[in-house]
């Protein structure tokens, strides 16, 4: 009985000895590699794009599931209708589009990791999407790494600049800038700020209160709610007694629909303290309800209503693809335009080729349903014209002020005197 | 006026609360089970309001229509679940938190399916819209409403529990599972009459909240964890409990959030739940029993 | 005598068998896979090190931990800020705070700039904040679902404050852009084989340790204080310190694990350390066997290479997917697959998870 | 599961007093001339007073037998000496006070015991269960490694309660007599110097009862020993002497015969003053206990 309660000691022992030597190996082999291969020899993996058939492979990397699926799988169809018109207008240099899709789950390291598996597995030629700041961040040394191209369609927090993206949607001075001055414009002294708490609106209010500072505007207020916070009673009772002219909101998703539920209730009106958003597109406004928030006013580059033959062949498209019901939103365009752009810039440049097609990207245009857009070679945004629109009865948005022309970007505000220091 | 405003917030973010843990604490108090499918019953009855008001198209009638059957719907997943995977878990009460998780992933991913990734729209009845003012205290009405119906339901909870010969065996299958079985109750009947109770209550949340809030597939993820500790932080078993700890985390996070931020606020109630748990480990209001555990 | 014998003790000869033949399988992965499947892989096995603690904590001491990637986060968000510091260079601002932050490197961040101290901090503070909660959790005599709850509501705080601190902590877009691991270039494919390498090597290494908690009278005394705590308590132990020694240990490992993904990932943000993968983790270590050594390994690589494979090919189908497997193995099979594999240890494995409701 | 029934699969199994001698043999002088002394004694829930100003003092070598109905308050009594419920009052072992400290604590002072259903560890084997109860004065190191062999007095142990030939087999599928010898081998192991056995022989056959009481004898003369238990017959043919209890009071205390032939006892038990003090009145005070202990097997652990 005892030897058999003794016996295993022998295979602890073994187990521990195979172990060690296993790990010995391990870290051996690869301190040798390492020797041999780390000084100077970290060049990128080589670019296995192939465009020698009739068809060039291309990525759409949108979340289908989880928290941002219900904003990205919009920005998934628009790009997919512009894929299908390409093709159907003999697609690009001669070559059919092949889409890859994978889904980034609303994860930044799935989006980093689908960012690896499409350039290197599927070896595309560039990747379109991407929606949140975080999925960005998280992508952009995969592409860096990589040398890959990502077209990102979102209007963002600005201050980044990366030889591998292309900015479509709008950077800080196409969109909370125009919207400072219109507020400006119509006399707003003292502005209450209520944003999600993440990247975009601290960097958004950041902003606005050195422009606040600078053009005598008074900031009552700065208040942030944590990503899908649901209870805005408190942060509308601190609005309510700041009595502001103007709120400011930089909220993310869900939480708009609780706040203007909220800021409903508590009896403010639109006329009384108006809300300026600039993450409220046609898309949202059903969800929050046309009852709770018309009236209000968002700043964006595009709406479903600008007049012009490129959009509404755009909207006819898309409503004949996905449903009268569906509505078309700045990302939604910005992200159609992007495709629209690689294919000219790949067009002017002759290749496919990521170094060819950047060198070829400055100046190049495109006839976008917004208006004119034209690719700023030096930080690779796209100049836009900004819009201010009022939300309708009828859920879409009706522009009250355009800038009249395209604003050229300027992700770090250096053509901005009061911007001095912000970044 | 400030700190009477604040009071009223507080008050009114308790009654969410306590809506949306009152089910929790038939089921999870009562029962041992931990749904966590309970924030996707939640859902379902929004959805159900959202499908009413299509329907029927007032918003007042859709709304009083909606509670009702948005009772029935939470109700029947609720009975729906129990009878296909609880009821051989009842041994195993930490199990059952996983596997009711996995229903919660399967729930939403469904709703996204059938009603689109979108969130959707539910108007609130006319006599609901605006504010009272009260002493130039402006307090909108939904929340008013909201908190009655947070008493309405707890007052009927507890008489039902007290006064009927179902809250009877329920109290008695709660207590002693084998004696009542023994005394000819049955305690599978019990089961099931209480998770449909308790899944219902979800439901009504679910309507509710539709006042409130957006109304999408993720509607219960940003309850079931204040829904959990609320029932925690107020003693198994007792309906008192809960009401005095949803009351308490929602004038909590109105007056943290007032003087500091709305995320410095949810980090300073939990760390005030972990505090008082040290003080009272079974809660607010626990009964105490004779047995090793 | 001797059938009973098997029974009860899980056959060594094969577990040393299965231990040999994961080492050499990952051994040879390099060889086989592609530099990116290769990376996948490396990324599944950081997360396999938090299943193996988990397997010690839930498995072994029923202690059902919802907030594992607090410590997953902690380990991760430690080696991102040392790696930050580092690329910075000496006396250098990581690249966001000049961005988003005061353009200052805050004090507490300090200690990380020295390589050791960063390492040792990694193993140091996830440990210490285990213990502490640990021991003033347990010791109350909070257990059960009420563990559970409180751990998944640490896991929530969590996300919160390090969201709330985006001047310090990146907010939600976390730490990102790391160009160098302790010097070795990130972006050269032989560094990330060495990697792959180093965390194959430190699963194993945990792999072991944890044979040995098991096999040891400690692991005996964990089983006794998860199945009869008043019991053991009766018989003069302190069951919560059994506990915190269990949870220590499965915090570490979830922090090493953490600070592994960060250089082979490449980043670590709020979406890793919530209550959603604090929840997955739970998963595969529920179907590849809690109770069992190598289960949680294997059924955490497996459910990280299914959700990989399944969402390649049905974008939606790996929501249900994964509902459905959390459903039909925890009613079902709450063995995990270890309880069909080995039909001769299914009855230690399955009656291993008959709790003691606390309520 | 089938093929593991007890009945199938395990031989006989019955207690070895010669092999207890060698683990009350190693006694160390840490506990001599031992004793239980409780004084006052109040335990209260939520406003229930379910043990008041109780007085109790057992000696070693003083088999005492504590009886009473149900809710008499026995259990309680002992779930107070072992820090299970807050109590008021004063529990001395020795000289050591064991009111205010921690149940661990509690059982490190040398206090052990057992529960009505009985509690062993059902996954883990005879052996480890005994080796559990040997070690709670182990170092970390030597519980971080594997159990090198069988330690001597869990050996003894194994043989005392007959245990040896199902030392490997998981506790859980002992038949029930099996499991509470497999208790009081822990409370041996465990090296407790006062032992309080809550209902040790429920569901014994005959014969085990009589192994066990001879091993409680044994274990008696060394060692201070409480046993809670309804059996009169058991308790005629064991116990040196019993306490009774009745609404956490004690009642009578005394030999056998004495507290048979007490009126205050027979009233209790009858729920009517003693007619006699004839040998009639005792019989029927043990036909009523013995009645009383077949009920409780209802009543809650």
């Amino acid at each position: 009985m005892r030897l058999r309660s003794t016996s295993p000691h022998g295979a602890t022992r073994l187990s521990t000895v195979t172990l060690a030597a296993l790990c010995v190996i391990a870290l051996s082999a690869c301190g040798a590699r390492v020797d041999a291969g780390s000084p100077g020899a970290s060049s990128s993996a080589e670019s296995c794009v192939d465009t020698s058939g009739d068809t060039v492979k291309i990525g759409f990397l949108n979340s289908l599931s989880g928290t941002m699926a219900i904003s990205e799988q919009t920005v998934h169809d628009s790009l997919q209708l512009a894929a299908q018109e390409i093709n159907a207008d003999g697609g690009v240099l001669g070559k059919q589009l092949e889409i890859v899709s994978e889904d980034g789950q609303s994860e930044p390291t799935v989006f980093a990791e689908k960012a690896g598996k499409l350039i290197t597995s599927d070896c595309v030629a560039a990747v379109f999407g991407g929606w949140t700041s975080a999925s960005r961040k998280a992508m952009l040394p995969v592409f860096e790494a990589q040398d890959s191209l990502l077209f990102y369609p979102v209007q963002y927090e600005g201050l980044e600049s990366s030889p591998n993206i292309f900015y479509t949607g709008a950077t800080t001075n196409q969109q909370i800038v125009p919207a400072l001055d219109y507020l400006a414009e119509q006399g707003t002294k003292s502005l209450f700020l209520v944003g999600s708490d993440y990247v975009f609106p601290r960097t958004a209010n950041k902003i606005i209160n050195a422009y606040a500072e600078a053009h005598d505007i008074e900031i009552v207020g700065e208040e942030y709610a944590p990503l899908g916070h649901t209870d805005f009673s408190t942060i509308v009772n601190k609005v309510k007694s700041a009595d502001a002219d103007a709120v400011f909101n930089t909220l993310n998703g869900d939480s708009n629909v609780a706040f203007f539920k909220e800021y409903n209730n508590a009896g403010i009106s639109a006329h009384d303290m108006p809300v300026v958003s600039v993450s409220i597109a046609e898309e949202e406004v059903g969800g929050i309800g046309v009852e709770n928030i018309e009236g209000q006013l968002t700043a964006w580059n595009y709406y479903q209503t600008v007049d012009s033959p490129a959009n509404s062949a755009f909207v006819e498209a898309f409503k004949a693809e996905y449903g009268e019901d569906r509505p078309t939103s700045d990302p939604m365009e910005a992200a159609y335009t992007s495709l629209y752009l690689w294919k000219a810039m790949v067009e002017k440049a002759e290749s496919f080729d990521v170094d060819d097609v950047t060198a070829a990207a400055d100046g190049v245009t495109f006839d976008a349903p917004e208006g004119e857009v034209v690719v700023n070679g030096d930080n690779h945004h796209i100049a836009k014209t900004a819009l201010i629109g009022k939300i309708g009865a009828d859920g879409l948005i009706h522009t009250e002020w355009s800038s009249q022309e395209p604003i050229e970007p300027d992700p770090f505000l250096e053509g901005y005197d009061w911007a001095d220091g912000l970044s | 006026m400030d700190i009477i405003a604040q009071l009223f917030a507080g008050l009114s973010l308790g009654s969410v609360l306590l809506l949306a843990a009152l089910g929790l604490s038939l089921t999870f108090g009562q029962m041992g089970v931990i749904n966590m499918a309970h924030g996707e019953f939640m859902m379902a009855g929004a959805y159900t309001a959202f499908v009413v008001q299509g329907v029927i198209g007032d918003a007042g009638i859709s709304l009083l229509v909606a509670l009702p059957l948005g009772f029935l719907v939470g109700g029947l997943l609720g009975l729906l679940l129990e009878a296909t995977l609880i009821h051989r878990m009842y041994r195993r009460p930490l199990d059952t938190l996983l596997v009711t998780w996995g229903v919660a992933l399967v729930l939403q991913q469904v709703a996204r399916d059938v009603f689109g990734a979108p969130n959707v729209d539910v108007r609130a009845p006319a006599w609901l819209s605006g504010a009272v003012e009260i002493g130039g205290l402006a307090l909108p009405r939904t929340r008013l409403f909201i908190l009655a119906l947070a008493i309405v339901c707890v007052v009927a909870l507890a008489l039902a529990l007290r006064a009927t010969p179902l809250g009877r065996r329920i109290r008695a299958v709660v207590q002693n599972r084998d004696l009542a079985e023994a005394s000819g109750i049955s305690s599978r009947g019990t089961d099931r009459v209480t998770f449909f109770v308790g899944s219902g209550l979800a439901g009504i949340a679910g309507v509710a909240l539709t006042l409130l809030g957006s109304i999408g597939p993720t509607l219960g993820t940003s309850y079931i964890v204040d829904a959990f500790l609320v029932v925690v932080a107020g003693g198994i078993g007792q309906i008192k409990g809960t009401v005095i700890a949803a009351t308490a985390l929602g004038l909590m996070q109105a007056f943290f959030e007032y003087s500091t931020t709305a995320s410095v606020a949810k980090v300073l109630v939990f760390v005030a739940i972990v505090a008082f748990l040290q003080l009272r480990p079974q809660g607010l209001v626990s009964v105490r029993t004779r047995s090793l555990a | 005598m001797t059938v009973l014998n098997a029974l009860v003790r899980p056959g060594r000869t094969r577990t040393l068998a299965a231990f040999g033949l994961a080492a050499a399988l990952l051994l040879l992965a390099p060889v086989v896979l592609s530099p990116f499947r290769l990376d996948l892989l490396a990324k599944f096995l950081c997360l396999a090190m938090v299943a193996v603690g988990i397997g010690l904590a839930w498995g072994r001491g029923g202690l059902l931990t919802l907030g594992q990637g607090v410590y997953f986060g902690l380990g991760a968000y430690l080696m991102a800020m040392h790696l930050k510091l580092a690329d910075a260079g000496p006396g250098g601002v990581p690249d966001f705070m000049l961005l988003y932050g005061t353009g200052q490197v805050p004090g507490w961040w300090e200690p990380l700039r020295s390589p050791v101290s960063a390492i040792l901090l990694i193993l140091v503070v996830p440990a210490a904040l285990a213990a502490l909660l640990g021991w003033a959790v347990f010791t109350r005599r909070v257990r059960g679902a009420y563990f559970a709850i409180l751990s998944q509501a640490l896991a929530a705080a969590f996300a919160i404050l390090l969201i709330g601190q985006q001047q310090t902590t990146g907010g939600t877009n976390g730490l990102n852009g790391f160009r160098a691991f302790f010097g070795y270039d990130l972006a050269d494919p032989v560094n990330k084989q060495m990697l792959y390498l180093i965390a194959a090597g430190v699963l194993l290494v945990m792999v072991a340790v944890v044979r040995q908690l098991t096999v040891s009278r400690f692991g005996e005394l964990l089983v006794a204080v998860r199945d009869q705590e008043d019991r053991v308590r009766f018989l003069g132990y302190d069951p919560a310190a059994v506990k915190v020694v269990a949870y220590v240990v499965a915090a570490v490992m979830a922090a090493v694990g953490g600070a592994l993904f960060v250089p082979i990932v490449g980043i670590i943000s709020p979406a890793d350390v919530g209550v959603v993968p604090s929840i997955g983790f739970l998963i595969g270590v529920a179907i590849g066997g809690r109770a069992t050594l190598l289960g949680p390994v294997l059924g955490s690589i497996a459910v990280s290479w299914a959700q990989t494979s399944i969402s390649e090919q049905f974008p939606s189908g790996w929501i249900y997917f994964q509902g459905a497997l959390f459903i039909l193995v925890i009613a079902f099979l709450p063995g995990g697959l270890a309880s069909v594999a080995g039909t001769l240890r299914r009855r230690p494995a399955v009656a291993g998870l008959s709790e003691r409701s606390p309520a | 599961m089938s093929d593991l029934s007890p009945a199938a699969a395990q031989p006989e199994t019955e207690i070895d007093l010669a092999a207890a001698e060698a683990l009350l043999g190693t006694d160390t002088s840490r506990f001599r001339h031992d004793y239980l002394e409780i004084r006052g004694l109040r335990v209260e829930f939520d406003g229930f007073v379910a043990v008041r100003d109780v007085d109790l003092t057992v000696t070693q070598g003083d088999l005492r037998f504590l009886i009473g109905p149900n809710g008499a308050g026995k259990t309680t009594l002992i779930d107070a000496v072992t820090g299970l419920v807050r109590a008021s009052g004063s529990v001395a072992f020795g000289r050591t006070e064991l009111l205010g400290r921690s149940t661990h604590r509690i059982a490190r002072a040398g206090v052990g015991r057992t529960f009505q259903t009985a509690s062993v560890f059902d996954e883990l084997t005879v052996l480890q269960n005994l080796d559990i109860a040997a070690g709670a004065r182990r170092g970390p190191l030597t519980l971080l490694r594997r159990r090198p062999g069988t330690p001597e007095a869990v050996e003894h142990a194994l043989e005392t309660v007959g245990l040896t030939a199902l030392r490997d087999v998981p506790a859980g599928v002992l038949a029930h007599g099996q499991k509470q010898w497999l208790e009081i081998g822990m409370l041996l192991v465990q090296d407790a110097h006062l032992l309080l056995l809550d209902e040790p022989v429920a569901g014994m056959t005959q014969a085990e009862r009589e192994e066990t009481g001879q091993l409680l004898r044994r274990i008696g003369s060394q060692r201070v020993v409480v046993v809670v238990e309804h059996d009169m017959e058991f308790l005629r043919s064991f116990a040196d002497s019993v306490t009774v209890m009745h609404q956490g009071r004690v009642l009578a205390e005394g030999t056998v015969q004495e507290v048979q032939n007490d009126p205050a006892v027979v009233e209790v038990y009858l729920g009517a003053p003693a007619a006699a003090s004839d040998g009639a009145a005792a019989g029927a005070t043990a036909g009523a206990v013995t009645s009383e202990a077949a009920t409780s097997e209802g009543e809650l652990p």
